[in-house]
């Protein structure tokens, strides 16, 4: 108890029991798969109802674009639709009847001659979303690669899994990764445990510590390479890319295998349980459940991601996405509501942020709407969004919510203010 | 825009009623409202120089050139700042010694030359003179309210006169200086209230 | 789609740590109650009256404002009671009834909520309350003049009193241990050094504030008093004595930590907690009231806010911060 | 060019006409003022130790030239004899000068009373001189001559405590008041004589 | 010296000429609601009280005094405090700037301030010496300043808080004034 007298108890990360084995769930009979960009209603779409496609297949829906997005089953395309998420992000949903699988092997026929090529070409949509776009940026001048075998948020072990089961993909996935040009420095963040077996990867290995947030890219990037990413601006500015785990194994696996993978490791956590689980991209979150027997019910949150910075959905048929690394249901019983108590300066919230944001002073501009001061004064950029502030808040203020808010605010006050320029 | 000299007359009553509509000239307000004995003194020294003012700044301003309006409205204002000062030394010394340097203070009280700048130098000699009561007269009211709530809590008297039973231990608070800023700053609260509907 | 679940969408963080205000509010009342249990053993009903008053009408007048001004109602946070506790502590037991309500109507609309209620007020509350009714009724709050009608088994002046007026040689028969386990007069809450020290222990084990402001608040007074007391032990009492007697133990656990008027930041906190010390001495020694720790600690409120934005550089800050 | 001539011209006639509105008003009023201030700043402390005199001590003064400057004299009559005057002499106190008016009686040279008139010292500590009627009474009936000194100096006059610097002023201002009252009393005398 | 350090001392803070003698409030309260400003107000209050102190002592004791004309005090303290300001403002324009920059948009705010002819009364009414008007000037008007940067900073989060609405701005500020004013009383009867 002493311990209160110079530090809070602070959160810490989970450690994977080393006999988790995933449960694998059957491919589903509905899929969905998201498209990065809407149709504004004039362009012409390449797809539409009634198509087939294959698993592995790149679907680029419209002819100037040079986005696609990958089918990871086989069957028909039964409607395109768009759909809006957080924040008012949008994005095309393509709703798939699943039938047997049958295999796309444009990749695997490209793969020999032009390997980076057809990364690029085919693999933005990995399972663990490898970063495709900023790796091959010029602009970004990528030099120094950081592999995270860690979630950032806390309960999800979908990473250490990788870690641990994947060794192989990963070797082949960081040789892929050395042969960008201008790459000079490959390191991996992992949890001490983990280490062995990693002697020749061809990597700097690095221990992360056990202390919530401390997977975070800021903080990683502070702690293992000593520098610190300007507020508001991402690794990506400073010329390092953050790759999770998985996407480099699952890199290494299409190189292995010659064929785009399409499972994703996730870790479903549900009451004090939590499961590890491989499914289909595009998999139904429900569908997910249903396999493990979870009943969720009316009131329940959804949520995807952790429980510190994930998201709750509407539905049951969001899908499994390349970057979802866990699936959160929470009893409806056992959510604390957010209050509208003003913060009471208690103080809680300074000496728990790890980016020293003062969030006391910082919430008082928020609910009055000054953004712009609070960005100015207060560090808003600083945040790095882990949340503990809300998690520790005396009055339950939805601290992290304001924060995103304000930062969705003033991206939408710069985009209009350059539109009228 | 036209407004009778009725209505010129009125709005100091109610609808710009200083200090709580215009909020200037406040250091007299908080200072001598220990008594409503003080209040009304410095309310009719005010009239007398607002009105006095006012008229004369009215009267003079065809000749007044633009450039150098300040100074005569100085020079007007202190001119009758200094009549009444010499008038209350002579007939009223025990209030000018309680109004202390508040009252050689009225030349700089921002309702004065803030009158003189908006309302007399732009009207006749009429409306000016009404503005000029209406003003004065409401403000002495506001200052005499302040100043009987302090001093029947404060004091526990009301013009000099007990009003509680002798037991009474009057609030001393209220005649303080901090009980001067909260009474003003409440005050003000309510007249914002009352405003609103 | 027909057997579609109504699912509850809100946003991360989806955990809470399960700290509430009124947890804050009822720890801190039971770490002061001993203190208080201490004033009702010394002064018997009056001091359970005036303790009982206290709190209840804080409570009431809470309630009333939140009726007024239409806002839900606040008083299951238990900072009204709290409020109500705090003022009750800072009286002396013969406290007439109708001061009692109107120092907790001061402290509840003057002290909290003028400022829109808990979180905003930038003084502590408490102290608002028993400044403005120590200018107002000076026999009231006098300790000596208050409690001339009792009998107590010790020394019944007022130890700062007794300092102020006869100098340190007129306090050299005060028992610092005895003056430690509560055998002084004073105040309802404050008499009892050693269950105050407790209390404040109890408070900064449990989280509920924070190290830093006490203990620099009583370095400050005891390296303040120990230099005038080098200077001229004949004119100012020693460190001890200061430490064990009027609010100064009061004022460092309950009064100066709260939350809203005091700083949050490292730095600011032992600034802050420091200077509440070191002003208490000057006043007691050198000023006119004759134990200084309400003022002090209102004058240090009045410069949290200043002192609040010295804080650690944030993450990724470029260019310096104060 | 003829904006600044009338500039000037409006200028100058303005304060002109202040300027002559004020100085007739402060003719007018001159007297009473002076009257008035009598009355209100040095009256009560006259008053008081003159209590009890048949006769209005402010209307009936006189002056006596003091070196330089002149000095008013305020008569009391008791049992029918104008043997009581009162003046006003000044020290050093904490914040300023201070004003002390003191009574003697011309027949035994013995002091009647004393008050403070004016003073800037701190109210609650230096105000205590003009406030506290113990302090005053403790110069009654001492003889005006010689040296005035607080006790810590080895004089005779009890300290406020807290306030040694006033005390002290107060102290100064007798012993002033014994040097003038020393070399005026044949003028005084004469004076006095001519009351009826 | 000690003298004019207790002088000083009282100036600043027993007797705080905002907080304890109800001087220089629309100021105050004008320029509060943020730091810059009042910083830049209180800067303005300093520099102009100590000039202002300076001559209108000098105009009592070589002008009033000697023709007999303290009746019109008033009006030429008022008078030559405009002057002043008015000759402040173009030095400092000219030669200055940078510090024109910051104080010029409070200068003219200062001629009609009760603060500054306040003082000089006071200092006139209170017999100061020279130097003991230099020292007042600069003591009251720095415990103007240091009243009105505290009051700043308790001000910028009163903003932010959830104050009822007809208390908003002027009322609560008044409000506030009078609890900094109870503050002030710490140093009541200090020696
Ligand atoms: C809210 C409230 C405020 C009061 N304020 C005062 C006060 O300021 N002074 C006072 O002497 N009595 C005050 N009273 C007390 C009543 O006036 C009561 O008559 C008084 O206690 C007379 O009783 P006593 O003769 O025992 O003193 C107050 C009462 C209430 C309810
Ligand atoms: C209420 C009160 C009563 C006092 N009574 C006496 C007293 O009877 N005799 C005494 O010598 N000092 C008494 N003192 C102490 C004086 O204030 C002071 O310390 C002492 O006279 C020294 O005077 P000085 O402060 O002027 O140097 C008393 C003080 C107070 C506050
Ligand atoms: C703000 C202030 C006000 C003071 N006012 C007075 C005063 O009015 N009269 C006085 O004699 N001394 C005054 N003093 C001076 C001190 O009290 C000084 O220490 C005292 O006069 C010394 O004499 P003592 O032996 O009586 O304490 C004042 C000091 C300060 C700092
Ligand atoms: C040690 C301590 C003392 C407190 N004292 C007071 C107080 O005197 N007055 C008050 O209004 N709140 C006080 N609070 C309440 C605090 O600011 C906050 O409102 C409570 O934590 C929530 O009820 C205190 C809090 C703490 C931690
Ligand atoms: S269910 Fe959870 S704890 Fe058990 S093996 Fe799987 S991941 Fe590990
Ligand atoms: S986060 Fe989800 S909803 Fe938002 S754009 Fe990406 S896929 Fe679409
Ligand atoms: S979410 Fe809160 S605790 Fe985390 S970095 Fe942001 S402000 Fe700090
Ligand atoms: S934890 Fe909440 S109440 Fe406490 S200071 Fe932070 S925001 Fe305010
Ligand atoms: S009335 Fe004093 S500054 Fe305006």
């Amino acid at each position: 108890m002493l311990i209160h007298m110079i530090k809070k108890p602070y959160l810490k990360y989970d450690v994977i029991d080393p006999a988790c084995k995933p449960v694998i769930i059957p491919v589903p009979g509905k899929a969905v798969i998201f498209f990065n960009g809407i149709s504004d209603g004039k362009k012409r779409l390449l797809f539409k109802a009634g198509d087939k496609v294959k698993t592995g297949q790149k679907i680029s829906l419209f002819a100037d674009s040079a986005e696609y997005a990958v089918a990871t089953v086989s069957g028909t395309i039964t409607d395109i639709s768009p759909y809006v998420g957080n924040f008012g992000k949008t994005c095309t949903a393509i709703s798939i009847d699943v039938s047997e699988d049958d295999f796309d092997d444009s990749f695997g026929k490209e793969t020999a001659g032009q390997p980076l090529e057809s990364v690029r070409n085919y693999l933005s949509c990995l399972p663990g979303n490898l970063p495709v776009n900023n790796l091959f940026d010029p602009e970004k001048k990528i030099s120094t690669i950081i592999i995270t075998g860690i979630d950032a948020d806390l309960l999800v072990v979908t990473n250490q899994h990788i870690i641990k089961s994947k060794q192989g993909e990963i070797k082949r996935g960081i040789e892929i990764l050395k042969s960008i040009p201008g790459i000079n420095n490959i390191v991996i963040a992992v949890r001490r445990e983990f280490v062995q077996g990693y002697g020749h990867i061809g990597a700097e290995i690095r221990n992360i510590d056990v202390r919530y947030p401390s997977a975070f890219p800021q903080l990683i990037i502070r702690d293992l390479l000593g520098k610190t990413i300007p507020a508001g601006k991402t690794p990506e500015d400073t010329g390092i890319c953050m790759i999770s785990a998985e996407a480099v194994a699952s890199l290494g696996e299409a190189f292995l295998h010659n064929r785009i993978p399409t499972g994703k490791i996730i870790t479903v956590i549900y009451k004090d349980e939590k499961k590890l689980v491989s499914a289909r991209i595009g998999t139904p979150a429900g569908d997910v459940l249903k396999a493990l027997n979870i009943n969720i019910n009316n009131g329940d949150r959804l949520i995807t991601g952790g429980p510190m910075t994930g998201s709750c959905i509407y539905s049951e048929d969001y899908p499994v996405l390349p970057s979802t690394d866990a699936i959160m249901i929470q009893d409806g019983n056992s959510i604390e509501p957010f209050s509208d108590y003003p913060c009471i300066n208690c103080g809680e919230c300074i000496r728990i942020c790890p980016a020293n944001v003062p969030v006391n002073m910082l919430v008082r501009y928020l609910e009055t709407k000054r953004y712009q001061e609070a960005a100015e004064q207060y560090d808003l950029y600083s945040c790095i969004e882990c949340g503990l502030c809300a998690y520790i808040c005396v009055s339950r203020m939805p601290l992290l919510q304001y924060i995103k808010l304000a930062k969705h605010e003033l991206a939408g006050i710069k985009l209009t203010e350059a539109a009228n320029v | 825009m036209a407004k009778s000299v009725t209505q010129e007359f009125t709005k100091g009553l109610w609808a710009e009623i200083p200090p709580f509509r215009l909020v200037l000239g406040l250091c007299p307000v908080l200072a001598v409202t220990k008594s409503v004995e003080n209040a009304i003194g410095m309310g009719v020294a005010v009239i007398f120089v607002l009105v006095g003012s006012n008229v004369l700044v009215s009267m003079l301003r065809k000749i007044i050139p633009s450039k150098v309006r300040i100074a005569c409205f100085i020079i007007v204002v202190a001119t009758f700042v200094t009549v009444v000062e010499l008038l209350m030394q002579a007939y009223t010394y025990p209030l000018f010694l309680k109004l202390g340097i508040f009252i050689p203070l009225i030349v700089v009280n921002c309702i004065l030359l803030g009158r003189a700048e908006a309302f007399a130098y732009k009207n006749g000699i009429i409306s000016s003179f009404a503005d000029g009561l209406g003003l004065g007269i409401g403000f002495t009211m506001s200052l005499t309210a302040l100043a009987a709530i302090r001093e029947v809590f404060g004091s526990g008297t009301f013009y000099g006169n007990q009003v509680f039973g002798p037991d009474f231990q009057p609030f001393n608070f209220m005649v303080e200086a901090p009980g001067a800023f909260v009474c003003l700053g409440l005050m003000l609260c309510v007249m914002n209230s009352i405003g609103k509907k | 789609m027909s057997d579609r679940k109504k699912l509850i969408v809100s946003h991360a963080p989806f955990l809470h740590c399960g700290s509430k205000i009124s947890t804050r509010s009822y720890h801190i009342m039971i770490a002061a109650l001993p203190a208080v249990l201490h004033g009702f053993y010394l002064y018997g009903i009056p001091a359970v009256g005036v303790v009982a008053l206290s709190i209840s009408s804080a409570i009431i007048w809470e309630y009333l404002i939140n009726r007024l001004t239409g806002k839900p109602t606040t008083i299951g946070d238990g900072n009204a009671a709290l409020i109500g506790m705090m003022l009750a502590m800072l009286f002396p037991a013969t406290t007439p009834w109708w001061a009692v309500i109107t120092g907790t109507f001061v402290a509840m609309v003057v002290g909290k909520h003028i400022y829109g209620g808990i979180g905003g007020n930038p003084f502590n509350p408490a102290l608002i309350g028993i400044a403005i009714l120590t200018l107002s009724w000076k026999n009231i709050f006098n300790i000596d003049y208050a409690l001339l009608n009792y009998d107590f088994g010790f020394q019944a002046a007022y130890p700062l009193a007794a300092l102020k007026h006869g100098g340190p040689a007129a306090v050299d028969s005060f028992n610092l241990f005895s003056l430690f386990i509560g055998q002084q007069t004073g105040s309802i809450g404050s008499a009892f050094g050693l269950a105050l020290l407790f209390g404040g222990i109890y408070l900064i084990i449990m989280g509920f504030i924070r190290w830093e402001i006490p203990v620099s608040f009583l370095a400050g007074l005891l390296i303040t008093s120990l230099l005038f007391h080098l200077s001229d032990s004949a004119r100012f009492a020693g460190p001890v004595f200061h430490l064990l007697t009027g609010n100064t133990l009061l004022g460092a656990f309950f009064l100066a930590t709260e939350d809203s008027s005091s700083p949050v930041n490292f730095v600011p906190m032992l600034i802050y907690g420091a200077g509440a010390g070191v002003m208490i001495i000057l006043i007691r020694n050198i000023g006119g009231h004759v134990d200084g720790a309400v003022f002090a600690i209102l004058l240090m409120n009045l410069a949290n806010p200043l002192l609040d934005k010295i804080r650690p550089k944030a993450l990724g800050k470029v260019g310096s911060h104060a | 060019m003829r904006e600044m001539l009338k500039m000037i011209i409006v200028l100058t006639a303005l304060c002109s006409f202040s300027g002559g509105l004020l100085a007739a008003l402060r003719n007018e009023t001159m007297e009473k003022i002076e009257n008035q201030q009598l009355e209100f700043v040095k009256g009560p402390a006259i008053r008081n130790i003159l209590k009890g005199s048949a006769n209005d001590p402010i209307a009936d003064r006189f002056k006596i030239k003091d070196g330089e400057t002149e000095k008013s004299f305020f008569v009391g009559k008791f049992d029918g004899k104008a043997e009581t005057v009162v003046f006003e002499s000044t020290g050093k106190g904490f914040g300023g000068d201070i004003g002390l008016m003191v009574g003697v009686n011309v027949a035994d040279d013995k002091i009647v009373g004393v008050g403070v008139t004016t003073h800037s010292e701190t109210p609650g500590i230096g105000s205590r001189a003009q406030t506290d009627p113990r302090f005053a009474a403790q110069f009654k009936g001492l003889s005006l001559t010689g040296d005035f000194k607080v006790k810590n100096d080895g004089g005779q006059v009890d300290a406020i405590s807290g306030a040694t610097v006033t005390s002290k002023g107060i102290a100064v201002a007798v012993t002033e008041a014994a040097k003038t009252y020393t070399s005026l009393k044949p003028q005084l005398a004469e004076k006095l004589k001519g009351f009826k | 010296m000690g003298d004019y350090v207790l002088l000083a001392i009282s100036c600043i803070l027993i007797n705080n000429i905002l907080l304890m003698q109800y001087l220089g409030n629309c100021p105050f309260l004008g320029t509060s609601k943020k730091m810059e400003t009042a910083v830049g107000m209180a800067m303005a209050v300093v520099f102009v009280l100590v000039l202002a102190g300076a001559i209108t002592w000098l105009t009592e004791m070589f002008v009033l005094r000697k023709f007999g004309l303290e009746y019109l005090r008033t009006m030429s303290f008022i008078l030559v405090i405009a002057a002043l300001v008015q000759f402040v403002e173009m030095f400092l324009k000219k030669s200055i700037p940078a510090l024109y920059a910051g104080l010029g948009i409070f200068l003219p705010l200062i001629t009609t301030n009760c603060a500054v002819l306040g003082v000089c009364l006071i200092n006139i009414k209170e017999e100061y010496t020279f130097i003991e008007c230099l020292v007042s000037s600069f003591a009251y008007s720095s415990g103007f300043g240091l009243a009105l940067i505290l009051f700043a900073g308790v001000r910028e989060r009163i903003l932010l808080a959830r104050v009822p609405k007809p208390l908003q701005d002027t009322s609560i500020g008044l409000a506030t004034a009078g609890l900094l004013s109870l503050a002030f009383f710490a140093f009541k009867g200090m020696a």
